[in-house]
């Protein structure tokens, strides 16, 4: 295992020391490993707090700012954070208008925000993101996971909360969003654990994985490697055809898995938005780069929204945080 | 009847045997997981020992109160509130006590399995640490309801987790991660299920 | 090899596409491979020209926008450009008040860009980037590399531009901003040419390179792997043996080589802020993240400015480019 | 008298060896520079057989200025302009002919080195092209004025360059690339002498 740690136990902590010193404009809590805005309870603001395990970087802590996250809490590795966390997180941004918890539907992170809910006074409503069409969709199942999706909907509903609407409206955004909002990913190799000190699976030189999440599992099938071009018709046909993104502007993000480089992703985006194109799909932004990543995975994943004028302005609306800003 | 002390020796084998396994776990959580399970278990059963060293308890519930709290805090993920509430549950049918009898022990676990059951919604089949728990104490009832000793009693409750577990490795994964895989997660053994036969295999050792 | 590509011979064409289409605000020259400005050339005002070599993104294409370049040569990968391409930007970046040439010292760079300047009837000055310690400096030899102090050099000398500095004076500028500018870098792994099919070069899994540039060339020396804290002190004393840094407010900048993930390098910036720290240092400013990479290695570098007063305020002025972004 | 198909038959002999060499020469980078001097030559004669293909040349200097303008343009990175300047000072120094003797021949060539040293300030034992170029010069002028035949003369000095290109194995290198490895540099053969020696072998194949 070749990496930029100390020892795989305190990844975690290390990292967030870490960021503590380059954004000093931020606040953590190192003891509960959140990362607080730096003004953090605002007044009159529905709070917006996020978190799950680490290896994602830069979400959820580099999406705290004006704008974005009131708090994200960090797991271990891949391991959604506990209910102290969250608790501790819910209650430091609680500045008497609610609290939104941002789930991403893994049945860690929903259970473990769950308890949380459950122990503070605070009124807290959760969205759960399932926005990854790579897993079926069925009330007997864990359903689907939260992956891409989650970004763009941190960056919109903490526009929404911004603007000091309401934790009713703020939740109904939220999954409004997360309605919208579907994904698919591909990994051309694994990523390794710190604690586990080896890639979570083999993949041979000649082959990568379709359908993958971000936490390293296995994809839901494995295919020989292919060219961009069918990579992103992989990932793009499976959305396409889960929801109708012909009828209203979208928000196209093409997502890097850590270890693949922007001229790649760069490359995928062309790719993806050619597709587009002749899909009839009309993208109206796009964003490209790792921002919810799996450790050192090389890989990528699309993700589209399907927008509207608010939702537009929301996202176009001033951000500063330490992986997305712009106007502030 | 089973003391706190043995309870107490229940807990310390079996963090001893999730150390030990901690490897083996995160391997089985590699082929259809995210290659953690180990780890997070070893972590909170660590917290759980320090817990313990550092302090004694004059009843069931409390010990067990502080055991599921612990792992709460500590563990993350799913196993995290799965095992947590599975011994608050556990803490509060043994209630006030300093010593349980059998049917209070099986009574107790039952309440820990169906505290797993109310988190997770976990089904027969679905391929977690239920296929391996249900099946260990429903031998533990049907044991004792034919007037067999808690050690016997235990033991086949242990081989019934056995039992379970090795039934996970044919399943297809309809809760947790390994959900995520479909058709990919049959042949593959599910790791809470062989974290809990740990458990029920350390029960059989320590509470005889 | 694993890369989300088509071809080797068309990585650059295919991902300068993708970045038209994801940054419609910039315009793309793809017969020449060029990223300009979208409103290029801003009259009145000093043109700032980079390039060099595919494969550093996001640098340079990802630094052209208001508050930093004028426009950027895209190169093959690891390769300078050609002087067609810099004679089409410095036409096409020439405002009336000249142009300057930003050049990381490489033979090629700095030969390709004489050759331009030579050709152009626009008043050109020329800049050259050395301030990598891991090359021993000689009149005799082609001198030090240039490295990270690149991407500041860019948004310092940028924002001076931007406030209508005439072409001296941001010549000097960025003369003094490349005097007090010295970066360290290394690698865990090798990176990747696409056209060369496999690693440059093979580094076992308990070895790392120290001293390393950017296009994949061996480093200084090959050591054991050793833990962060090691390596940041492997990568932080020669840089302070080489400038005082003590006496002034400093830029601290922390780099990813392309497949090093943010979490490893926000841990990274921990250990070195923890040695600046000891030795006397003042971070005034940090910035922690891949802005020029080395394809698909993983590694980091190191680079540390000693700034001052104006440099910090034309630091923090607005920028907005793909790649790094405030204010704006 | 060396006429210009023949000298295009070198510029193609060249092409072709460069091709067919591309993956050593890319082997050699990897281990001294950035793995691209195969790529990079192979790319810009490519481009160069292009233009021979598309269009005709009435004069020596027409017909270089067009390769050296091609390598320029297409190459980038050292080679482009050392090998671009080399061709395009060789067109100036032969001028508006339609061939040339050996002594214009060898007049030319060295104009072409004098050239490299204008644009990279190489010098002998640098480890670069220079140390396979000058010595391959040296020996063609030496044979030439001791009355051997062209042909000969073009032996020799192929058999020099190639001298010179091995001799850079043991050099420490003080240009390009392998400069920033210092003391790592020894012991590789330098990528740029490699294919100048392919370019002098190629002119004892073709022009003689
Ligand atoms: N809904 C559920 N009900 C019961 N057990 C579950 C459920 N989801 C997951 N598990 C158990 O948890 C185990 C995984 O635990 P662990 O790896 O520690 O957590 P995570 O999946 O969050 O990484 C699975 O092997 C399975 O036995
Ligand atoms: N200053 C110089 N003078 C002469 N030749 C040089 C000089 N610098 C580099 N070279 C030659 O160029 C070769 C490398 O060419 P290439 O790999 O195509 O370019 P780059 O170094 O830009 O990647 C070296 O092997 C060397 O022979
Ligand atoms: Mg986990
Ligand atoms: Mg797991
Ligand atoms: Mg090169
Ligand atoms: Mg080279």
């Amino acid at each position: 295992m070749k990496k930029l740690i100390n020892d795989p136990d305190s990844v975690v902590a290390e990292a967030l020391r870490g960021m503590a010193l380059a954004h000093p404009e931020l606040r953590v809590d190192h003891e509960n490993r959140i990362v607080f805005r730096g003004d953090a309870p605002v007044r009159g603001k529905v709070g917006l707090v996020s978190g799950g395990g680490s290896g994602h970087e830069p979400m959820h802590g580099g999406f705290v700012g004006p704008g974005m996250l009131d708090a994200a809490c960090a797991g271990e590795v891949f391991t959604s954070p506990v209910p102290d966390q969250m608790v501790a997180a819910t209650q430091g941004v609680d500045g008497g208008a609610g609290v939104l918890h941002i789930v991403k539907n893994y049945t860690g992170d929903v259970m473990n925000f769950e308890m949380a809910a459950e122990l503070v006074e605070t009124e807290v409503a959760t969205v759960v993101v399932d926005d990854d069409v790579a897993v079926q969709d069925s009330l007997y199942t864990a359903g689907r996971r939260g992956v891409g999706t989650t970004v763009l909907l941190e960056k919109i509903v903490g526009a929404a909360a911004e603007q000091g609407r309401p934790l009713a409206e703020v939740a109904d955004l939220a999954r409004k969003v997360n309605d919208r909002g579907r994904s698919m990913g591909m990994a051309l190799t694994s990523c390794t654990v710190p604690a586990a000190g080896q890639p979570t699976f083999d993949l041979p030189e000649d082959e990568m994985e379709i359908g993958i999440g971000i936490h390293g599992e296995p994809g839901r099938r494995r295919v020989p490697l292919a060219p961009a071009r069918e990579i992103a018709e992989m990932l793009v046909e499976p959305v396409l055809s889960d929801l109708d993104f012909t009828s209203a502007p979208v928000i196209c993000f093409v997502n890097g898995m850590g270890a693949s480089p922007l001229l790649e992703l760069y490359l995928m985006y062309g790719e993806v938005a050619a597709l587009l194109e002749k899909a009839g799909v009309r993208v109206a932004r796009s964003l490209v780069g790792p921002y919810i990543t799996s450790l050192d995975m090389a890989g990528c994943s699309v993700t589209l929204l399907r927008a509207d004028d608010d939702l537009l302005a929301l996202w176009d609306a001033p951000v500063r945080t330490p992986g997305l800003r712009w106007g502030a | 009847m089973t003391s706190l002390d043995s309870l107490v020796s229940w807990l310390r084998a079996f963090a001893a045997s999730v150390e030990e396994q901690k490897d083996a776990l995160t391997a089985l959580d590699s082929a259809i997981g995210d290659a953690d399970h180990g780890a997070n278990m070893a972590r909170g059963m660590a917290a759980v020992v320090a817990a313990l060293d550092a302090q004694s308890f004059d009843s069931v519930g409390a010990l067990f109160k502080k055991v599921g709290m612990t792992l709460v805090s500590t563990v993350g993920g799913a196993s995290g509130p799965l095992y947590g509430t599975l011994f608050l549950r556990f803490g509060t049918s043994a209630g006030e006590v300093s010593e349980l009898d059998p049917q209070a022990l099986a009574k107790a676990l039952r309440a820990g399995l169906e505290g797993v059951v109310a988190r997770g919604r976990p089904e027969a089949g679905d391929k977690t640490m239920f296929d391996a728990l249900s099946p260990a104490l429903d031998a533990l009832d049907a044991a004792l309801s034919s007037g067999a000793s808690l050690a016997d009693a235990l033991t086949a409750a242990s081989r019934a987790a056995d039992a379970g577990r090795d039934a996970t490795v044919p399943m297809l994964a309809r809760k947790g991660r390994a959900s995520y895989l479909g058709e990919r997660s049959v042949g593959h053994q599910d790791p809470g299920a062989t974290s809990t036969a740990l458990l029920v295999a350390a029960a059989a050792r320590t509470l005889a």
